[in-house]
């Protein structure tokens, strides 16, 4: 059965309304192709699950696909707060669901593992677990006496991925290993996309089977996206693209003139190269590889 | 006998050079905070560090290469024991794990070392507020959660590392009444909490230690669990620090040390040897 | 950087005292830590508690000597050689009490001890009888009113035992590309202390070229030694397959008294070091054989 | 050697393959546990036949495995030759198990009832076992997770299938009727293949009902080799339907050319 498919085709497995879960961990290795292809198709009312994250959360907000965001962190790091996130939830226009991130791991487990909760002692004394009485409880155990935090599970419809490799019956790779909690979202989600760097013939697996990150039965698409994790970074492949990032923060000081850098730089390009060459071209690509890594 | 291999290839590195080396005329404040933040690591401590932390990341191998040859760091929690060139631009990407002898999962392996309570026992926090109790805020400014007037990135690890055990210290750059406050509007670090025994009745263990920022160091009065001023950076008054807070400050008995000044050796390590970018810099805006 | 953990086998298990609760890696015939395991049996620690998952030959041979007093476990048995007889003996002579457990409650009770938590859920174990047979099993309603859960109490065994392929001396413990069973993901973040032998020592440069490949950080590890083959009579994929004759020999000794505690003699206490070991059970010849999976004897 | 099928070209041990393998579908997830050569050689079978895409862990570990040959033991590694993916066990493999993304699994037991409930623990009490058994362990978790089971035993026998278990290591239909249900698990057992014939379970009381026979074996061979009432279907019981040709040469010279299936008899 052949999973490869074009970016539109698998963006259309995502119905609007749908609970979307975003991998990659802040600026790294965040599925930017998928998420632009999402923004392009207008999706709509997303409730948007990201860990930590950051620029794919931004687009998706500024393109007005967002009803909520579920995250531990959204921000662009050293490079600054994220601009559309934090606008948007303090207008109350998009709604923010805040967990820290081993309450969210812990929600997503219990969806992965078929529990109905999952105890942790993180986030214990906060103020985060007052915002979600229907989601967290805090309990204690008869036994020991030991406080603890039960977590419900949280269910996501589809879950986007980026990875090194994947073959035509959806077996996919993130190389060295997986470093990020992309697993904690595909194992809770029930359609996973994987966008990935190269589509490899399935020796390239049964080679190196220790090596396959997710099987080919919890990935229902994959499509090749050559530096697909852009702007943000592909360890050990390439590196972040501060120059996006900059030019990003500084365009959305003023409503139009970011309206005109969105069009122009992330929604108007039509293929994924059209966006590379519109976003620093070959020069981009070389400043942010690693040739020695 | 304990060697370290990542000490054996610091250049002058050698125990005697920290240890007699004069103090610096020319330090800067971001070195007296890297400075002070390095000692509270010692041999045998796990050290991880999470997104812009410049300044604990130059600690951690300042610590590294004078009196913590054998200290643990787990470079942007997934790098052990790692040999970075130079602090890159930024603190959770692969230059900084450069050379790493393990990759550490945050899937299956770094919540189970962070949540034992026998790992990583000491956790460094930047948050957008902290107030008198040692709470952090990096989620909202305004007293309405659902209405803020500053959405900030978000709790993150903080939450949890907060509540699991961990001995917290806190660092601040920019050290401001809307920063250092009474009361965090929103609590996603837990500190002391309200104060006094609330945390242990809440089963948690450790909690904030020390907060140092670019004017004092403070500490926590163990009685009441209020922030302290245990030491003011060289130049600064009380009252300045007074100033800077936005609740009244305790000042212990007796006279108020000082912070210890950087070495001339731990100045060249830092410029020279371990951030030579002075990426550290852009904690402070620059 | 952490500190220096290389040490002698029998310096490393004088840090398993009488009556610890000592986990052990091992998958029926595979990968269990046997040079760690026969000194444990030379040294004559007794009322051991010992934590598996299979637990094969290491468990049959320390219920032989007498070490074990409980077991906790999902199953025992050398599978394609037949059950653990000493183990079974001892069991229903009720001289080794077995707290059974589902692998999910295991994983879970590990889990548990590793996460610093009271208890792990499962969803396994309903409906069976393993549930009303022990104490750290206790069903739990969900706070949010959905289905009940097994709580399965936390596990934090004294100390845990690993072979590996390759360790640097501060015990950064490195595995070759093969399947990671549960035992080598949780049971050491669980214990109190960890010993490791391993394959081989090398230096930590070898370790940084396939930093993915390292398993366990050294500030994990308590002690690391170095037994090259220190699998045997178990497989150690990819370097060599399990002993079929060594477990056939076994088999056949633990069926009579006098012969188990020949057997023992011969193989477990007598050998002054891991090199004699090797001879007595077949030396050069057996190794290459064994090096090259010839396992079917 | 196990015993020739009467009027059939093959052996019992292949005609319990073909059988089992026949139950698989494209939509088979899978794996397997200890000493499972029949379900090992199903898997095997199937995938080559009329299930290509089915889906078989070996081992649990070694995902889309394809073994030149099975070795004697089932949990080694010998069988997970040419696989695409080696799982490790408590992140991956009970994530896939819990979650419920595998979907088929067998296990047989020393002991087993009309429920298709198993026993690998003990004979006699728990606590002073007249034989300890080697340990259920994963039937208790699996039992409880994965939605069609399969059961198989090449030792019919009244002390295999019992009235009542000494002990329940493993789920099958509990208490019979809507338990499992009751409890919140999916599925349930969906076949028992022995050598003297092939159980379904009554859809209502979960009982196991003799649903065919194999060649030259009678009603009352069945039931003088089991210990509880079994459920008898209306009408005619059919016979086992014999392999193919086809079957029988893939199975032969393709999926187990060593026999290590012999092993369970």
């Amino acid at each position: 059965m052949d999973k490869v498919t074009t970016i539109e085709e698998a963006a259309a497995l995502v119905p609007d309304g749908a609970t979307v879960a975003i991998g990659g961990l802040s600026m790294n290795s965040a599925p930017m192709a998928m998420v632009r292809e999402l923004v392009r198709q207008a999706k709509r009312d997303l409730t948007v699950v990201g860990i930590v994250a950051g620029m794919p959360v931004d687009w998706l907000i500024a393109g007005g696909c967002v009803k909520t965001v579920v995250s531990g962190l959204v921000s662009f790091e050293g490079l600054g707060l994220a601009p559309n996130f934090r606008a948007m939830v303090q207008a109350g226009t998009v709604g923010i669901e805040e967990y820290s991130e081993h309450l969210l791991i812990c929600r997503l487990q219990a969806q992965a593992y078929n529990l109905p909760f999952m105890p942790t002692k993180a986030g214990l004394g906060t103020d985060v677990l007052a915002l979600h009485p229907d989601t967290l409880r805090q309990e204690v155990d008869p036994t020991t006496g030991e406080h603890y935090v039960a977590c419900t599970r949280l269910p996501v419809d589809v879950a986007l991925v980026h990875a090194h490799a994947a073959d035509a019956r959806g077996n996919v790779r993130v190389e060295p290993k997986l470093l990020w909690m992309d697993s904690e979202i595909v194992n809770a989600a029930a359609v996973t996309i994987a966008t990935v760097e190269r589509v490899v013939p399935g020796r390239e697996f049964t080679d190196a089977p220790e090596r396959t990150t997710y099987p080919r039965f919890m990935i229902h698409a994959v499509v090749e996206a050559p530096y697909g994790a852009f702007p943000t970074s592909l360890f050990p492949n390439y590196g972040h693209r501060s120059a996006f990032f900059d030019d990003y923060s500084t365009a959305a000081r003023d409503p139009q003139t970011f309206k005109a850098f969105f069009a122009e730089r992330v929604t108007g390009p039509p293929t994924w190269r059209d966006f590379l060459d519109a976003n620093g071209g070959a020069g981009a690509l070389l400043d942010i590889a690693r040739r020695t890594a | 006998m304990s060697v370290s291999p990542t000490a054996a290839a610091a250049p002058s590195a050698g125990a005697a050079d920290w240890r007699s080396s004069p103090p610096a005329n020319d330090y800067t404040v971001d070195e007296l905070m890297i400075v002070a933040l390095s000692e509270c690591f010692v041999d045998g401590d796990q050290a991880c560090n999470g997104m812009a932390s410049f300044i604990p990341v130059t600690a951690f191998q300042l610590a590294l290469r004078t009196h913590a040859p054998d200290l643990v760091w787990l470079a942007g929690a997934v790098g052990l024991d790692p040999q970075p060139d130079r602090v890159p631009a930024s603190t959770l990407e692969a230059p900084l794990w450069r050379n790493s002898v393990m990759y550490v999962e945050q899937y299956g392996d770094f919540w189970n070392f962070a949540l034992n309570g026998r790992w990583l026992q000491k956790f460094c926090v930047g948050a957008a507020q902290l107030d008198k109790f040692g709470n952090g805020n990096n989620s909202v400014i305004g007293a309405e959660y659902h209405k803020p007037r500053v959405r900030l990135p978000g709790t993150a690890g903080l939450g949890d590392m907060g509540s699991i055990g961990k001995q917290l210290y806190y660092w601040n750059p920019n050290h401001n009444p809307r920063a250092i406050v009474d009361r965090v509007d929103f609590v996603s670090c837990a500190g002391w909490l309200g104060g006094g025994d609330e945390r242990r009745a809440l089963g948690l263990a450790g909690g904030p230690e020390l907060v140092i920022t670019n004017l004092c160091v403070m500490d926590f009065e163990p009685t009441s669990r209020h922030m302290r001023l245990k030491s003011l950076h060289p130049g600064i008054s009380i009252e300045q620090v007074q100033a800077a807070t936005g609740f009244e400050v305790l000042v212990p008995d007796g006279a108020i040390g000082l912070t210890r000044v950087p070495t001339e050796h731990e100045v060249h390590l830092i410029r020279h040897v371990i951030d030579p970018d002075g990426m550290r810099l852009r904690e402070f805006g620059k | 950087m952490a500190q220096v953990k290389l040490t002698s086998v029998a310096e490393a298990m004088t840090l398993v005292g009488d009556g610890d609760v000592v986990a052990i890696q091992n998958m029926a015939t595979q990968a269990a830590p046997m040079g760690l395991v026969r000194e444990l049996i030379r040294q004559g620690r007794r009322d051991l508690g010992a934590v598996c998952l299979v637990g094969g030959i290491p468990i049959d041979w320390l219920a032989a000597a007498g070490c074990l007093n409980r077991l906790i476990g999902a199953a025992v048995s050398m599978e394609q050689f037949g059950l653990c007889q000493r183990y079974r003996k001892a069991v229903e002579a009720q001289q080794i009490r077995v707290e059974e457990l589902s692998e999910t409650a295991l994983n879970a009770r590990l889990g548990a001890g590793a996460r610093n938590l009271p208890f792990l859920p499962t969803r396994g174990l309903i409906g069976t009888d393993l549930i009303a047979i022990n104490d750290n099993l206790v069903m739990l309603d969900d706070p949010f009113g959905g289905l009940p859960v097994v709580a399965c109490r936390a596990l934090v065994p004294d100390v845990a035992l690993i072979h590996c392929h390759r360790a640097d001396r501060y015990g950064n413990v490195q595995y070759e590309p093969t399947a990671l069973w549960p035992d080598l993901g949780i049971m050491p973040k669980a214990a109190t202390r960890v010993i490791v032998s391993a394959e081989e020592i090398v230096h930590t440069d070898v370790l940084r070229r396939n930093p993915d490949r390292t398993v366990l950080p050294g500030f994990m590890v308590d002690a690391v030694v170095e037994i090259p083959w220190g699998a045997h009579p178990t497989s150690f994929n990819p370097n060599y397959g399990y002993d079929t004759g060594m477990h056939l020999a076994w088999t056949k000794a633990a069926r009579d008294d006098d012969a188990t505690a020949v057997f023992l003699e011969r193989y477990v206490t007598g050998p002054a070091n891991q090199v004699e070991y090797l001879d007595r059970v077949g030396g050069a010849s057996r190794m290459a054989a064994l090096a090259r999976w010839e396992i079917t004897a | 050697m196990t015993a020739p099928v009467p009027g059939y070209d093959c052996t019992v041990d292949e005609l319990m393959v073909v059988t089992f393998s026949r139950a698989m579908s494209n939509d088979t997830l899978a794996f397997n546990g200890a000493v499972s050569f029949i379900p090992v050689c199903g898997y095997l079978l199937a995938r080559r036949t009329h299930a290509p895409e089915l889906v078989w862990a070996a081992s649990s570990i070694a995902i889309d495995a394809d073994p030149a040959t099975i070795p004697e033991s089932t949990l080694s590694d010998g069988l997970w030759g040419g696989a695409s993916m080696l799982s490790n066990s408590p992140f991956d493999f009970w994530t896939y198990a819990q979650g419920a993304r595998y979907n088929t699994f067998a296990f047989r037991g020393a002991q087993m009832d009309a429920f298709g409930n198993v026993n690998n623990t003990v004979i006699g009490p728990y606590d002073a076992p007249k034989v300890r058994l080697p340990g259920g362990g994963g039937m208790a978790d699996l039992g409880a997770m994965i939605p069609r089971i399969f059961l198989w035993s090449s030792t019919h026998n009244a002390r295999t299938f019992v009235e009542r278990l000494d002990f329940r290591s493993g789920m099958g239909w509990g208490d019979g009727g809507d338990h499992r249900r009751r409890l919140g698990m999916p599925g349930g057992p969906q076949l028992c293949i022995t050598n003297l014939c092939v159980f379904d379970f009554e859809p209502v009381t979960k009982r196991m009902r003799l649903a065919s026979l194999h060649p030259g074996v009678s009603v009352e061979d069945v039931r003088a080799n089991t210990g509880f009432e079994i459920v008898m279907p209306a009408g005619e019981i059919p016979v086992t339907a014999a392999p193919t040709a086809d079957e029988l040469r893939i199975l032969r010279t393709e999926v187990d050319p060593t026999n290590a299936r012999h092993r369970e008899f």
